[in-house]
């Protein structure tokens, strides 16, 4: 029952979206090609890196590179991408299963090398592929949610923010905020999954579900606060809730890797004289 | 040492085994983690090549990082090499620890020379060994360089059997630089202290002397890992990824100094699924990338292994195989990992394995390796072991100019939309890289169509998987290096694959000694299987024989299940490297 | 409905193929995701089986949560089934979109039964076709029930053919239950509502109806997950570990809600290595454990697997194989792999592989699988598949007396210290748990000595491994289920494991009823082989021919490699399951 | 080069000890063994799991029951354990590599699901057992080092403290609070490789390291100001930093699991009936 036809735009093929009605997965995807856009990034330059979900399906939506990995990788392979490329402008994307559970490992040493990525993850609370099972951030009951804000935030993310499916211009903004920070950004969208999931904060079967925003009063530099807000209690936040700069990752800097036989052969010989042994 | 020995130039050969019948000298070092074992060995191999001889060395320590038994013995010869040796002509303990299990392999004649300040008698050997004891530790203190008998037992060595002190104080020097000129000063005492004491206080008893070296073709002197680090690079290798695992790392640690030389990366994941990640991702982006591991890193690889197959992202992953399974023996030796190579991923997986026999083969082979990941755009997993890691050898300088470097077949923009997966006779399509406009695609681990496009429809699926595996159709008849050695007929052929390649040769060289006929086969590519090559020289001999370090006999598997070849299987699994003596005197190999 | 048709019982047998000689009813229910396909063949399922009769199932779905095509089809009978078949009589469209792949599946005389509102005139299909147009969707909208097309296609069903109203709603109130009176009530009139609208609107132009039931004894109508998780708790599971992978994730579904009952517990892991850790762990600590999975998963697991075999850990890894490699098809059939549960954890690794053939061998085979985890203190391997999850099955209730369940050797507290890993014939060491004073000892997964402590001595890994692997030495003797069928001797012996178990079957009875004489071997044991089986069912037959789904012919490697058998191979890796006709119709088979 | 020869106690064997001298390893196994002994813990319902690597060795000095599993999956390894039988005193071990590095995917999710489990870490910012590679806690300098304490924190494990191998009193004292909790307890031990580590705060080369005390006069449960601690800039803070109580993770309590034949026939009867089809 797919939602819609997307229109063919600079960043979306056209044809059936695969998600369910009112999935927010599609209006992510359709803010992230906006925001695409907006940044002024061409599909030629951009890849799309993603694991494996219902989410992580926005690969074949896309008319840019994309790498559709495996379930929980989709950061290391960006990372990959990116080393070979700087150049390429490299965002990831997926959902909360592959974010926070198989590929939190991934995350946080990410968020502490600080690479120059953005990571876009839908978070429904659940694993919305696999028929819905409560996810690590779900909010439920007996269940302790991850609070994954707080977890990027204290793992080293140079660039945390939160938004919402149902709030698509906030959503972009912040999208195209993250697209141009230099280092690790990270956009947290609250995108609801009306098949499976009855969770809490997100639910739009509820109505329009409450977001508290955060405001850009406060101090974005300030961690300690950031992580006050990813861990006050109540209907979730949205907003930007750090930004810092810091060196960034340098295996992901510099210039693409080419093999250019033409300068090597020089190179090679002088590490074979390194090895060599001549009889004297 | 008395002059009359020393001017004799001529290696004595006195009535030794079989074993020994060659003009090679074998020098076995040994003490625990910490007794400079390994610097000592490494000199000394350095120094012998300097001498222009041939040198080919084989080392093992222990898992613990402290206080385990550390060995290394090399082998000098003014011909060609293939093993260390199975005998010992010289063993130097640094340590009584490292003494009990090894005695046994001294026979009448041999030489000990231990450092006497663990025993004011000298200990018990079997009779007939020449023994030396030698105060190492005294005169290390005594030179200023406590921790230094190693370099003391160098000196000894050089003296007593006329390696080269100068060679010696040359490799010496380079390998201490960094440590300044006072560590550098007290070694060199150190190791004319070690020569003085042989002149003042010993009579040299043994039979035993260096032979002499010549001028040789241009020569480089590497470690089968270093070997490996090397042919990456000459394949056009940009990109590494590791995470630290005995016995790999030593690749990471060349590639670190050496990487960035030619504009490359290298990157430490932060685990054994990331760091494949990281190289699958290098390659999407058009850089050579490999990844290197050991076993236990190798099993976490499995899913981004089916990965890179099903989304024809070339790549290729460097298993350094140690003792297993599982945390196993993490020093040791064995070639058990061939089985999961092979067959790991779950599903149909194409993939090559390859396996290089030597530091020679860790350069070409690994050359190879890269050559074949681009050219059918899928993984290939590089097979060396604990003992190539470790090993010295002098081997020809690579030739530059004589490699052949493959690189995968590019997308040429044209009028037609791109079709990533494209069906093409040859089961490769041409390949994009993110950058090149009208290239884009999703690289998916789904099954998809020709356009990558997710597909579960029946006929997609065995279609795309056909396109995949027919590029591995006609790999034997393009690349499959292979080599044979022997009669062209023979009652045994012995097939022997990665390192085990060094004892079987020596042992094919002693079948001829006595007359027997063998023949040998050494595949390089080991899957897709050279069914061809296998079966042309089962034709040829009586009875083929797989001869590999593991339980299973995996490799002889492997070949049953693909031809109609029966092996009879040697398979040792001691956790050491197997040996000549292994397989020639294995009675039952030619009953 | 004309009454003369109605009252006759006898299924009017036409002239049909050899594909249809069997007094079996087939009907097959397409749609897309959320057409409530699977809901109403599994009530249609259940209401033929309260008839008495025999059912068995197949169902599949696309891997897009929504929008994929779903597919079930069931087939009813008065006699045993092995397959669902591979002819349809009746085909119940629900969605427009589901047509088209499988129109070429209908034959002269086969209905098509469909949702009228999609088209208007009534669409193409291949002459002699029997169409009945039904406007479900208005009919289920009328009753109150908008989604309720599904129920409607109940309705119409039951009238057109004869399948019980009673039971469908006893199937349906089961169901519907927990939604609320308002749900049954609107369900049951969309229900009436089909029904009427036959009596009232069709004329039958068909000549199927469902043979008349019986009295049978006890049966069961299960899933094969269902079935696993029953055959799990009847051997003493009491710990379950998964992460959600399609399609293991039922058998956690009905765990959860069935293993507390028997006081155990199940853990929904953050990933596929901390599932299995979870189970070894639990096992550790004494109780009987199990992990779920699919081929992405399994891949995980290969390390721990290494582990589990190492130190010597019962556990059972069950991997509900999908269509690979990689991501692959995650919702379709397929049997590849084979290799990686055999092969996949690297080093010399014991341990058993088990496949179960249909839902009665998902009771029982699972609780092998815990024997001989138990018995034999290693890794078990239980592979079952996507067609085996889903598809239903009435079979005999399961005989609790009649099972033996057998626990670890344990550890008996004497004088002398415990040694968990000492040397027995069986290779066998009795294992303490955690709470036993005498019992304490390190699982660990180094090389170590018969009392846990590391070692990397020679021998010791040698006689460690052979320890471990002396394990497996009796196993085809001790427990190796097989079942032979057809002649004694034959011209073609077929082999089939898992559940291309059905399709052999079916192939044989027809091939029987040719009077070609083809006998066929179902091992349920794969790893280690049952060589003994194998070889006497090779002696008894002209050639043996493997058939499995998956395209390298793993089995038929696996066979190859350990016996003198060269076995032809049939295989088959669409995505869906093999059918009988792609044995029986497969020419070259017989020539 | 063994440290020294231990001395059978309750908890350890004689024999030599596998580490080097002065590692910081052999002083955390003589503190475990201590804190075990004064809490009450018997070897024989004790069970110490650890991955790979130095600091993993401890379970072969020991006398109670232990599991040396693979690196990095302690955590997964520990929780079956204590599932299976939750009267079992379940001690994880390891090094921060086997923590930080390979296996902090499964940290914060044992974090979250706050399971009774004590867990000791031996932080010498390195891969001693590979050579000494920097691990994610490496402080040097481009290189970012991982906010261990952080991540724990954020993750929600109830009780965080850091101690140092070189003050045992304190540190004995800390693993013994930690023994006791109710909940995931985790003690950073701060504990110096000097075989290969040169890096900053640890390193007893350079005499005893700084380290600051914490206090106690701080509200354990404030974990902000506990986040605050952790980020602090300078020589490593020592002592408690959090100590919370929330309900345990229900899968690790109750009693062992058993399989008993008497009791289970009916119940597995009465499962069959769910699924019997009679015909009627
Ligand atoms: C190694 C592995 N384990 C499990 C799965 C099954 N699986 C596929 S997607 C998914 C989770 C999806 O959840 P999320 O990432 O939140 O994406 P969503 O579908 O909710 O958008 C799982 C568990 C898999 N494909 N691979
Ligand atoms: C899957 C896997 N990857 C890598 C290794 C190699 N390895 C063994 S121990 C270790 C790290 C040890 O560091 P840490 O956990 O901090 O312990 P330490 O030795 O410093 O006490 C590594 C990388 C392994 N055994 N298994
Ligand atoms: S199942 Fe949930 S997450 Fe997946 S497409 Fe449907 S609504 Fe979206
Ligand atoms: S290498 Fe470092 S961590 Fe390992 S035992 Fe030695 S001092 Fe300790
Ligand atoms: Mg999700
Ligand atoms: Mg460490």
């Amino acid at each position: 029952m797919p939602t819609a036809v997307h229109a063919r735009t600079t960043f979306s093929r056209d044809g059936d979206a695969p998600w369910c009605r009112g999935c927010g997965h599609a209006d992510v995807f359709d803010v992230l090609c906006r925001a695409l856009v907006a940044s002024g990034i061409r599909p030629t330059d951009a890849v799309v890196v993603t694991g494996v979900g219902c989410s992580s399906l926005i690969t074949f939506q896309l008319r840019s590179y994309a790498m559709h990995g495996v379930h929980g990788r989709a950061l290391p392979l960006a990372l990959g991408v990116k080393a070979a490329n700087p150049d390429l402008h490299v965002v990831v994307a997926g959902g909360d299963g592959d974010a926070f559970s198989i590929g939190a490992n991934h995350l946080i040493h990410t968020a502490r090398k600080n690479p120059r990525l953005t990571y876009l993850i839908m978070d429904n609370q659940s694993y919305g592929m696999t028929m819905g099972q409560p996810s690590p951030t779900n909010v439920h009951g007996e269940h302790h949610a991850l609070n994954a804000l707080g977890v990027l935030l204290a793992a080293g993310a140079t660039f945390v923010a939160q938004a919402a499916s149902w709030r698509p211009d906030e959503a972009e903004a912040l999208i195209g905020q993250a697209l141009g920070h230099p280092g690790f950004s990270v956009v947290n969208l609250l995108s609801p999954c009306p098949t499976f999931h009855h969770g809490e904060g997100i639910d739009g079967a509820i109505g329009i579900p409450l977001v508290r925003e955060i405001g850009s009063e406060h101090d974005l530099g300030d961690r300690l606060h950031a992580l006050s807000v990813a861990f006050a209690e109540g209907v979730p936040c949205v907003g930007l809730l750090y930004r810092v700069e810091r060196p960034m990752y340098a295996l992901t800097e510099g210039s693409a890797l080419v093999h250019e036989q033409w300068e090597e052969t020089a190179i090679l010989e002088a590490l074979l004289d390194e090895h060599r042994v001549v009889w004297t | 040492m008395p002059e009359d020995l020393l001017s004799s130039t001529a290696w004595p050969l006195g009535s030794r085994q079989l074993n020994q019948l060659d003009d090679s000298l074998i020098v076995r070092l040994m003490g625990v983690g910490g007794d400079g074992v390994m610097t000592a060995g490494r000199v000394l191999t350095e120094a012998a090549a300097l001498s222009g001889l041939e040198v080919l060395s084989e080392a093992t320590c222990s898992a613990e990082v402290r206080g385990g038994e550390t060995m290394y013995q090399l082998r000098v010869s003014p011909s060609t090499l293939v093993t260390a040796g199975d005998r010992v002509d010289i063993v130097v303990l640094l340590d009584h620890e490292a003494d009990l299990a090894h005695r046994e392999d001294l026979l009448t004649g041999d030489v000990l020379l231990y450092d006497s300040v663990h025993d004011a008698v000298p200990r018990a050997h079997p009779p007939g060994v020449v023994s030396y004891p030698v105060p190492m530790t005294q005169l290390a203190e005594a030179a200023g360089a406590a921790i230094a008998k190693n370099v003391v037992a160098l000196g000894v060595l050089a003296e007593l059997f006329g390696f080269s002190l100068t060679n010696i104080e040359t490799s010496l020097r380079k390998r201490l630089a960094a440590k300044g000129g006072h560590v550098v000063a007290s070694n060199l005492a150190a190791l004319a202290g070690g020569a003085r004491y042989v002149k003042e206080h010993l009579v040299k008893r043994d039979s035993f002397l260096v032979p002499v070296g010549s001028a040789r073709d241009e020569t480089v002197l590497l470690t089968g890992n270093e070997a490996i680090g090397l042919g990456a690079l000459m394949a056009g290798c940009r990109f590494y990824a590791h995470y630290p695992i005995t016995p790999a790392t030593s690749v990471a640690d060349w590639l670190a100094t050496h990487l960035p030389l030619l504009g490359g990366k290298i990157c430490a994941a932060e685990d054994g699924m990331a760091s494949l990640g990281l190289a699958i991702g290098a390659s999407y982006a058009g850089a050579k990338a490999m990844t290197g591991t050991s076993g236990p890193g190798f099993d976490l690889m499995q899913e981004l292994i089916g990965y890179a197959s099903m989304a024809e992202v070339p790549v290729v992953i460097l298993d350094v195989q140690r003792a297993g399974p599982s945390t196993g023996l993490p020093t040791k030796y064995e070639q058990a990992d061939l089985f999961s190579a092979v067959y790991g991923a779950h599903g149909d997986v194409p993939k090559i394995v390859l396996a290089p026999g030597d530091v020679h083969d860790c350069v070409h082979v690994t050359v190879e390796a890269f050559n074949l990941a681009e050219r059918y755009q899928l993984p290939v997993i590089l097979l060396s072991d604990a003992s190539l890691a470790l090993r010295e050898h002098t081997i020809p300088r690579p030739d530059l100019a004589a490699i052949k470097v493959v690189d995968r077949v590019p997308f040429q923009p044209d009028q037609a939309p791109y079709s990533r997966y494209r069906f093409t006779d040859s089961g490769v399509s041409p390949m994009s890289a993110p950058g090149q406009p009208g290239g884009e695609y999703v690289a998916t681990g789904l099954e998809h169509t020709g356009s990558a496009f997710p597909s579960d429809a029946p006929g997609t699926h065995q279609a795309m998987t056909d396109k995949r595996f027919q590029k591995l159709a006609r790999l034997e008849d393009e690349c499959s290096p292979v080599e044979r050695e022997g009669p062209p007929s023979a009652a045994v052929g012995l097939v022997s694959w990665g390192s085990t390649q060094g004892a079987v040769r020596e042992a094919v060289r002693r079948f001829d000694a006595i007359g027997m006929p063998v023949a040998a086969l050494y595949p390089k590519v080991l899957w897709p299987l050279p069914v061809k090559a296998l079966t042309a020289f089962a034709r040829s001999v009586g009875q083929v024989v797989v001869v590999e370090a593991n339980r299973q006999g995996q490799f002889a598997d492997v070949i049953a299940a693909s031809t109609s070849i029966r092996p009879k299987r040697v398979t040792l699994y001691r956790g050491v490297p197997l040996t000549a003596w292994d397989i020639f005197g294995r009675e039952s190999l030619t009953h």
